[in-house]
């Protein structure tokens, strides 16, 4: 019987070490934090970023709108800080002027040079818009090719451009110069294949990138003789952690000074009141959305996409889910806080409503089994597709498939790898699946015009009498003001009968330690990671702080 | 049957698993809550009315705890299932077939373990799109592989026995063998491979879910460590009760496996059961107090025979109560004499030998009986006094001497060993003995530095001999020394045992079973039955006059060659 | 886990066998690497959308086009599979898509990491589980010998994530004696102690965890093989010589009764190169099973064939070292005794 | 059939003819790894030919051939005159019916999980004899049973091979080949494991088994003494090659190749004290 009471205790013993060490952890805090030294005054050696994911090298082809901070701050654009803004300020441009409803110049500002010395002319503009017009597509392809579309483009002298475009282009200084990258022609004209271009990237911007270790590490050179000012920070080390409690324990470890993605929910309070740290909160122009699959009846019914919008309780989402940070999806798409969506869009939460138009399409419960059918009786059941790697997602997609139920729609929930999800707009292989729009989608209203054209919200091939009619009307528009208020008629079209129903608009809050850099601004759309945190506070190009 | 260790392993393990059991099938019965449902704000910690607190959309931890055994240990059991079948067609059909069959198998097999598992998985999961069935299809994809070698090799193994070439013999056709020979001969060491598999069943499909590519809809502990893992559960203290359980259930449920596993391979192969004791064997309590006396040497010349053996007797401890192999036998040998010991197979002959080197193994006991060796009782020397006894003045030729010598050793550095075990010489004077004993032997130096397997049986029995003679011993035990030999080796052998024994005069217990061998070399004969010593008596030129029955018999049975009368075939 | 047919105690090296193995291999390397091209290229999803998100959505198919022929994507399939079997030979991989530089450049960054995080596990995991495999068997039944037993299967029973996030847990977050994650300090590459202290702090949690979850099977393989032993004919002899127990132990049981552990982790090599990826997620840690883990996820197809071929290669290296270095410890493989199955 | 008068040459009952076999399995013609070089031997109908040679000498293998255990690089097995090679498979099983063979190891040729009934009867399923007829095959295997002396074969016909001694194992094997009515049976050293008084009643058996049914026997050993008992005529294998042959008598008395007479010599040495009735003039020791 000996050895029997042995293994008993041995067993007891080793669950016994795993409790002590559970309860002797909870109160312990953290000893010893690394202090880097830095003082109060402004000027700050080295600041230590962990990024989310690896960018590529930089050069605009390998990467999407995710990293436009890291691209930025390496290269500069024409206005400035982005098209998010209600009016950007120039930056590279000195002024820009609408000659007639076709045609612009832009005055450059004299005396930039690139990061090689070269001298920034109007040759490098023309040679860019043209670049990304006629040669490989990138994401700013649209801005020039279609929406809007420049036909011609001119160096009249070495500090003047003019752009001529197909149809009346009044927002051309708002959204594409203030969206496009100038690239060095010296450089760029004779790359003929830009994503395998690997060379370090040579641009105007505050910033160089001096050295990438693809998924482990960026460091990036302060560029003295920047035109607006020689940045406070001299050094910026980026290093890639791809694991949010990794980065999140780097940065409470002071291993990190900042992190350049934002605090998942469940950890705001315990990074709230951890010292020398600060939480700010920015109003993200991003938003998770259900992408419907217009072409597959019932969803090609205007009518049974407006039940499904009303079906959705979003504020229960973002309680449960999102734990309060963020805002019901009540305002549609795009994102309310861009300076070009409609205010008064409205995407309520209605069930009773839902319900009546669902009846009044006598789409009703036939057999009794809690799930409505169709006219020709085959019952409302559709597949939710949805990335397996963003849990966040799945758990909004089990909260989205109880709430239809409720009117009688069934849904199963398909988590699928995140490069299936991604290609299922081409594929059509979908009813509905979950998607985000990044700011690039959800407050660039051209972008919002191309996505009713490419497939992601219609297609241009399929026949849709109001909105093809609205989109003409937008082409004539010759003011600013005019193409506004024809967008918001579409907008509010569209969100009638939503193909992209709204569930959450995500708060995000950035966590820094206070002791490495304070000066941190948010520009709307970039958080607070971004160049115009690293300038002088003159040169800030509208940012602002919210507390 | 298993040892105590074992079937209290298995025991627990089987324990364990009915619980796991239970668990999965009684689960959506007995849990607390609804697992799907959101009963509770997110992330709340344990309290009464939710033992584990809540997860990070406000379902209860503790309910899908419980839910999630079905899925973790279905996923497990049913690929390791389809595994097991996999493996075993593939290693029954290479294994008894052969020919293209078994190389494009067994190739397929290499293929397979080249493949790293996880990738492999993560492309087949992401082209048929996560779910329970791609899981279970995908791990049992990877498990087959190693489980089809496995079986094949048995199957090889199975298929030399002779049972199996019987049935060939008679005109069996294959599957007549395979049905009625191979399978039932196979399948006991099926069931071990097939825990094994569910063992690594349940670590795969964890392993899936933690990467994000289980069925996020179904609850399983994988599933649960995944997203404790993406909401951060480190960096707050949830992961008290949101990381440790779901771990400690995957590992309980794999843990019974394992033990089952490891109980039933104990059954399977015997070996594992042994215990092994060095030094003296295990004496009896109630054994005679021995006289506590010096230790010392015998001279030569005195009368008193060289060993005495009187009532010794030795018992096995068996499943059935304790048999008596050696029933207090008693013999005497002097200096310079061969005492032949015949007896047939179960008569106790080598149990006897073992006692006399004192190597008997449990459950093997001396139970009575003396044996003065120059004066002292064997029985009562502890272990150094054994050790410096052993192949110095005592020296044993064992049965089976093919494989008595270490196969990764060569036969010099064997023969060094022995003797440096009890002559404090330099190595290279103990070299230069070595070849000495060798060639003593009839063997070459140039073959001194030969490994064992690169020697012929009679070759190798010489060595053994070599080894017993390293210290110029008194007393040698040989044991069988040439069965199983060729009968012109056997001969040979034989004949360098009588000359080394009459040159060294060397005192030696001839054993065997074959009463011609033994009358060949033998002063005096003792016959053995059941344990007992029912006939001793002198031989002089091969014959010797036996009185007791059984001896009768046995040299009646001796063959003898006399012409007899046939008409030959032309 | 070996790749030979029959994995036999004695095998001869006539040169008839030998080429016979080499044909094996290749044999098995073409299939592998043919399955290795096939297989990403089935999965649906195409590398666009991981470089160009949703923007790859509005794209025309010309612009489509024009894309897939920079990247080499426009080739037909067959001419891919030419030229990937042609680079395999001049380890001319192709550039990654993902990542824009060739794939043996960055294979060559992240497989030291992989080697230096499973080098010392595994050479530690044999070391321990051999010292205490022998133990258990020379203490067969006694308390040691059940307490050892049943604490190794335990270890054996966790999965090896799981193990990690517990050392994170405990050591990294609560005690902070070591870093949780990644490889190398931010503080830029220095060089010098400091550098390698750091990598060295980095590397004692992941290393424990690998350590401790294959030290079961090696003490298992240890017990067992070393209870067969102990019951062979040529124990019972060197115990008859005379010898002492720790010779009779160490020199006769124990050194035969490594051969088929040796055999076990020669060839576990192989197979850890791809099997650390749950642990590697764990830790943060850019070894190569984390890098093949997200080629899959954004089918750079050269990167993930390139990562397919490092294991391959790493598995049948593996093979080819336990063939060759098996007869220094067993001389009966050295000569030409054909025994055909062990 | 008279006891001991073996009469009618007529067509040997088996013949073999320039039979090769190399252990290398890729038939490499190398000299050394030759285990059979060019045997040719026959046996008659009823008679017992001795096959004598040490171990090594290629005695199993020459059985293994005999039996379809193993193929021979080359020559040819003939059964009553027809070659084994050149018949169909069906064929070939009906002719096998009529060969049976005794094993070495009577502990590994019975399977452990069988009765002794089912043992015996193994033939007849195989042969599909009295297929379904279960009574019919038991009354058969008690025959057998019967015929090897292992009465009352109820004692016998349920229990399991570990629960019999090494001799009964041997005659359940017998009783095995018995069944089938075979008229030849090879008997690969049949006593070598058994005890010395054992050995003499089973050779004794298979003479009375082969007056009695006029059985052929291939008797496979290295054991002179018991060869000389048993066989009318002995064969001297050593190194693959038939060495010498003739009738019992004259090979035991007067062998004439040498490595017979090394083994007269051994067999000699056990047997100091029982000389033959007239004693055999041996060369210089």
């Amino acid at each position: 019987m000996k050895n029997h009471t042995r293994i008993v205790l041995s067993a007891l013993f080793l669950s016994f070490v795993f409790i002590l060490a559970g309860c002797f952890s909870s109160e312990l805090e953290k000893s010893e934090s690394q202090k880097s030294e830095s003082e109060s005054k402004k000027e700050v050696s080295t600041l230590r970023i962990a990024i989310p994911k690896d960018a590529g090298p930089l050069n605009i082809y390998t990467s999407n709108s995710d990293f436009d901070y890291l691209v930025e701050l390496v290269f500069d654009k024409l206005f400035a800080p982005s098209p998010y803004v209600a009016d950007p300020e120039p930056w590279l441009a000195e002024s820009a002027s609408q000659i007639d409803p076709l045609t612009w110049v832009v005055k450059l500002k004299p005396g930039i040079t690139w990061h090689d010395g070269q001298p920034f002319t109007a040759e490098d503009v023309k040679f860019t818009f043209e670049y990304y017009r006629d040669g490989t597509p990138n994401r700013h392809s649209h801005h020039v090719s279609e929406a809007p579309s420049i036909t011609k483009i001119e160096a009249t002298d070495s500090q003047t451009v003019r752009f001529t475009c197909e149809y009346a282009c009044p927002t051309l200084a708002h959204i594409t110069l203030a969206d496009l990258p100038i690239l060095p022609k010296h450089i760029w004209q004779d790359v003929k294949e830009p994503l395998n271009h690997t060379g370090l990237p040579v641009g105007t911007g505050p910033f160089r990138l001096v050295e990438h270790k693809p998924d482990e590490l960026y460091r990036f050179q302060a560029n003295e003789q920047y035109f607006k000012g020689s940045p406070a920070v001299k050094e910026l080390v980026m290093p890639v952690i791809k694991d949010p409690s990794a980065t999140f324990n780097a940065l409470r470890a002071g291993e990190i000074d900042i992190a350049a993605r934002e605090v998942s929910p469940e950890l705001l309070d315990t990074f709230k009141n951890l010292p020398d740290m600060k939480v700010v909160r920015t109003a993200p122009l991003s938003l998770v959305d259900l992408r419907l699959n217009y072409e597959r009846p019932p969803f090609n019914q205007p009518e049974f996409r407006r039940a499904l919008s009303l079906a959705i309780d979003r504020q229960k989402l973002v309680d449960t889910v999102l734990l309060g940070q963020g805002r019901a999806g009540t305002k549609g798409f795009p994102h309310p806080d861009s300076p070009w969506t409609n205010p008064d869009l409205n995407t309520p939460f209605d069930q009773d409503e839902a319900k009546r138009i669902l009846e009044q399409l006598n789409f009703n419960d036939h057999d009794g089994d809690g799930i409505r059918e169709t006219v020709s009786g085959t019952p409302l059941e559709f597949t939710l597709k949805v990335a397996s790697t963003e849990p966040t997602w799945i758990r909004t997609g089990e909260l989205v498939k109880n709430q239809l139920e409720d009117v009688g729609i069934r849904l199963t929930i398909q988590a699928l790898d995140p490069g299936v999800v991604r290609g299922l707009t081409k594929s059509r292989e979908f009813d509905i699946f979950i998607s985000n729009s990044t700011p690039h989608s959800a407050a660039d209203p051209d972008q919002f015009i191309t996505m009713q054209r490419s497939g992601n919200l219609w297609k241009k091939e399929l026949p849709y009498p109001e909105m093809d009619a609205l989109f003409e009307e937008w082409k004539q528009t010759t003011t600013i003001e005019d193409r506004k208020n024809v967008l918001f008629r579409m907008q509010e079209l569209f969100n009638r009968q939503p193909t992209s129903v709204v569930l959450y608009y995500p708060d995000e809050y950035w966590a820094y330690r206070t002791d490495a850099y304070d000066q941190w601004m948010e520009s709307p759309g970039y958080g607070i990671v971004h160049k115009y945190s690293f300038l002088p506070s003159d040169a800030r190009g509208g940012a602002v702080v919210h507390e | 049957m298993n040892t105590p260790i074992a079937r209290y392993l298995g025991f627990t393990g089987f324990a364990i698993l009915v619980f796991m059991l239970l668990l999965a099938i009684l689960g959506p019965f007995i849990v607390p809550y609804d697992p799907n449902e959101l009963i509770a704000p997110a992330f709340q910690p344990p309290s009464w009315s939710y033992l584990l607190g809540t997860n990070d959309i406000g379902q209860d931890i503790f309910s899908e705890l419980i839910m999630s055994a079905r899925v973790s240990l279905l996923v497990g059991v049913v690929s390791a299932l389809i595994a097991t079948l996999f493996g075993v067609i593939a290693g029954l059909v290479a294994g008894y077939f052969g020919g293209w069959a078994e190389t494009i198998l067994m190739r397929l097999v290499d293929v397979k373990l080249t493949l790293p598992f996880l990738p492999l998985m993560i492309v087949v999961a992401v082209f048929l799109g996560p779910g329970l069935i791609t899981q279970i299809l995908v791990i049992a994809l990877v498990i087959w592989a190693p489980m089809a070698r496995e079986l094949r090799s048995q199957v090889l193994t199975a298929r030399r026995r002779g049972f199996v070439e019987a049935a060939e013999a008679i005109g069996a056709g294959g599957r007549y063998i395979l049905r009625r020979h191979l399978l039932p001969n196979v399948t006991p060491l099926i069931i071990p491979q097939f825990v094994r598999a569910a063992n690594t069943g349940i670590l795969m499909e964890t392993s899936l879910s933690f990467l994000g590519l289980g069925d996020p809809t179904v609850k399983s502990w994988g599933m649960m460590l995944f997203y404790a893992n993406s909401r951060s559960a480190f960096l707050t203290d949830a992961w008290l009760w949101w990381l440790l359980p779901p771990g400690i259930c995957i590992t309980l449920s794999v843990l019974s496996f394992s033990l089952l596993g490891y109980a039933l391979e104990e059954r399977v192969r015997p070996r594992l059961r042994t215990s092994w004791r060095f030094g003296a064997s295990e004496r009896s309590a109630n054994k005679v107090r021995p006289l506590k006396r010096e230790p010392q040497e015998q001279d030569p010349e005195s009368p008193e025979p060289l060993l005495s053996v009187q009532q010794l007797s030795v018992e096995y401890v068996t499943a059935n109560g304790a048999i008596r192999a050696v029933d207090s036998v008693s013999f005497s040998v002097r200096r310079g004499e061969v005492l032949g010991i015949v007896g047939e197979s179960g008569s106790g002959k080598t149990t006897m030998a073992a006692a006399l080197m004192q190597l008997l193994k449990p459950p093997g006991r001396l139970t009575g009986g003396r044996m003065l060796f120059a004066g002292n009782d064997l029985a009562s020397l502890d272990a150094a006094e054994l050790k410096r006894l052993r192949n110095n003045r005592i020296a044993l030729i064992p049965q089976a001497a093919m494989n008595a010598l270490n196969p990764v050793y060569t036969v010099q550095k064997q023969l060094v060993e022995a003797i440096l075990a009890h002559q404090k010489i330099r190595r290279s004077e103990a070299r230069i003995r070595a070849n000495h004993l060798l060639q003593l032997v009839g063997i070459t130096p140039d073959r001194a530095r030969a490994y064992p397997h690169e020697l012929s049986g009679g070759m190798r029995q010489r060595v053994v001999i070599a080894i017993a003679l390293a210290n110029n011993p008194s007393l040698v035990i040989a044991d069988e020394p040439t069965t199983g030999l060729d009968v012109i080796v056997q001969a040979e052998i034989l004949e360098l045992l009588t000359d080394l024994q009459s040159r060294l005069e060397l005192a030696m217990i001839f054993i065997s079973h074959d009463l011609s061998v033994v009358l060949s070399v033998a002063d005096r004969i003792a016959i053995m039955l059941e344990g007992k010593i029912v006939d001793q008596s002198s031989v002089n030129s091969g014959v010797f006059h036996p009185n007791h029955p059984y001896s009768q018999r046995l040299q009646a049975a001796l063959p003898r060659l006399k012409s007899k009368h046939t008409i030959p075939f032309s | 886990m070996h790749i030979s047919g029959v994995r036999t105690r004695g095998r001869s090296f006539s040169s008839r066998r030998l080429f016979i193995r080499i044909s094996q291999y290749i044999l098995v390397v073409c299939v592998a690497l043919t399955i290795n091209f096939t297989l990403p290229r089935l999965a649906p999803g195409d590398p666009l959308n991981y470089i160009l998100g949703d923007e790859a959505n509005s794209l025309n198919a010309e612009q489509r086009q024009q894309i897939y022929r920079e990247l080499g994507l426009d080739r037909s399939v067959l001419q891919q599979y030419g030229d990937y079997l042609l680079g395999t030979l001049t380890f001319d991989l192709g550039d990654s898509i993902r990542f824009g530089r060739p794939v043996s450049e960055i294979l060559v960054e992240r497989l030291p990491w992989t080697v230096l995080m499973i080098g010392p596990a595994i050479i530690l995991s044999a070391l321990l589980g051999i010292v205490l495999g022998a133990l258990a068997a020379w203490k067969r039944g006694k308390a040691g010998d059940a307490s050892l037993l049943t604490g190794m299967i335990i270890l054996e029973s966790m999965p090896s994530f799981w193990i990690g996030m517990l050392l994170i847990a405990v050591f990294a977050v609560n005690l902070g004696w070591f870093p949780s994650f990644g490889a190398v300090p931010f503080t830029g590459t220095e060089g010098g102690l400091a550098y390698f202290v750091e990598v060295a702090r980095r590397l004692v949690l992941p290393v424990t965890t690998i350590t401790l979850a294959t030290i079961g099977s090696n003490f298992l393989l240890t017990r067992a093989s070393m209870l067969n032993t102990l019951g062979e004919d040529y124990v019972q002899m060197a115990e008859a010589k005379g010898l002492s127990e720790r010779a009779v132990l160490f020199q006769h049981a124990l050194r035969n009764a490594l051969l088929p552990v040796y055999t076990n982790v020669t060839l576990s090599l192989g197979a850890l190169v791809s099997g650390a990826v749950t642990v590697e997620t764990v830790f943060a840690y850019p070894g190569v099973g984390r890098l093949l883990y997200e080629s899959v996820l954004a089918r750079d197809y050269p990167l993930l064939q390139g990562v397919f071929l490092l294991i391959t290669i790493g598995v049948i290296a593996a093979n080819v070292l336990a063939d060759l270095t098996y007869p220094l410890l067993d001389p009966r493989a050295r000569s030409g005794t054909r025994s055909e199955v062990s | 059939m008279s006891v001991d008068v073996i009469s009618s040459q007529g067509e040997p009952i088996l013949q073999l003819k320039e039979i090769r076999k190399s252990f290398d399995r890729h038939g490499a013609r190398l000299e050394r790894s030759m285990v059979l070089k060019d045997v040719e031997c026959f046996i008659h109908r009823a008679e017992v030919v001795g096959l004598i040679g040490g171990s090594g000498t290629g005695k199993s293998t020459l059985a293994r051939l005999i039996m379809g255990l193993e193929r021979q690089d080359c020559g040819s097995i003939l059964f009553e005159g027809r070659d084994l090679e050149q018949v169909t498979a069906r064929e070939r099983q009906a002719m096998r019916r009529f060969m049976q063979m005794v094993f070495q190891d009577p502990y590994d040729s019975l399977a452990q999980g069988l009765t002794v009934e089912e043992i015996v009867a193994e033939p007849l399923i195989i042969h599909r004899i009295h297929r379904y007829d279960r009574k019919k095959r038991r009354e058969l295997v008690e025959d057998a049973l019967a015929e090897v002396a292992l009465a009352p074969s109820s004692l016998f016909i349920n229990r399991y091979p570990h629960e019999l001694s090494g001799g009964q194992r041997q005659r359940v094997a017998l009783a095995r080949a018995l069944i089938l009515r075979p008229r030849l049976i090879i008997a690969d050293e049949p006593t070598s494991m058994l005890d010395v008084s054992l050995r003499l009643e089973l050779i004794d058996l298979m003479k009375r088994l082969r007056e009695r049914h006029g059985i052929a026997y291939l008797y496979i050993t290295h054991d002179l003494a018991l060869a000389h008992r048993f066989c009318d005529r002995l064969l001297v294998l050593s190194e693959g090659r038939i060495v010498e042959q003739g009738l019992a008598n004259e090979v035991i008395e007067r062998p004439r190749h040498p490595y017979t007479r090394a083994l007269m010599q051994a067999a000699m040495r056990f047997m100091p004290a029982i000389q033959s009735s007239n004693p055999v003039e041996l060369t210089a020791k």
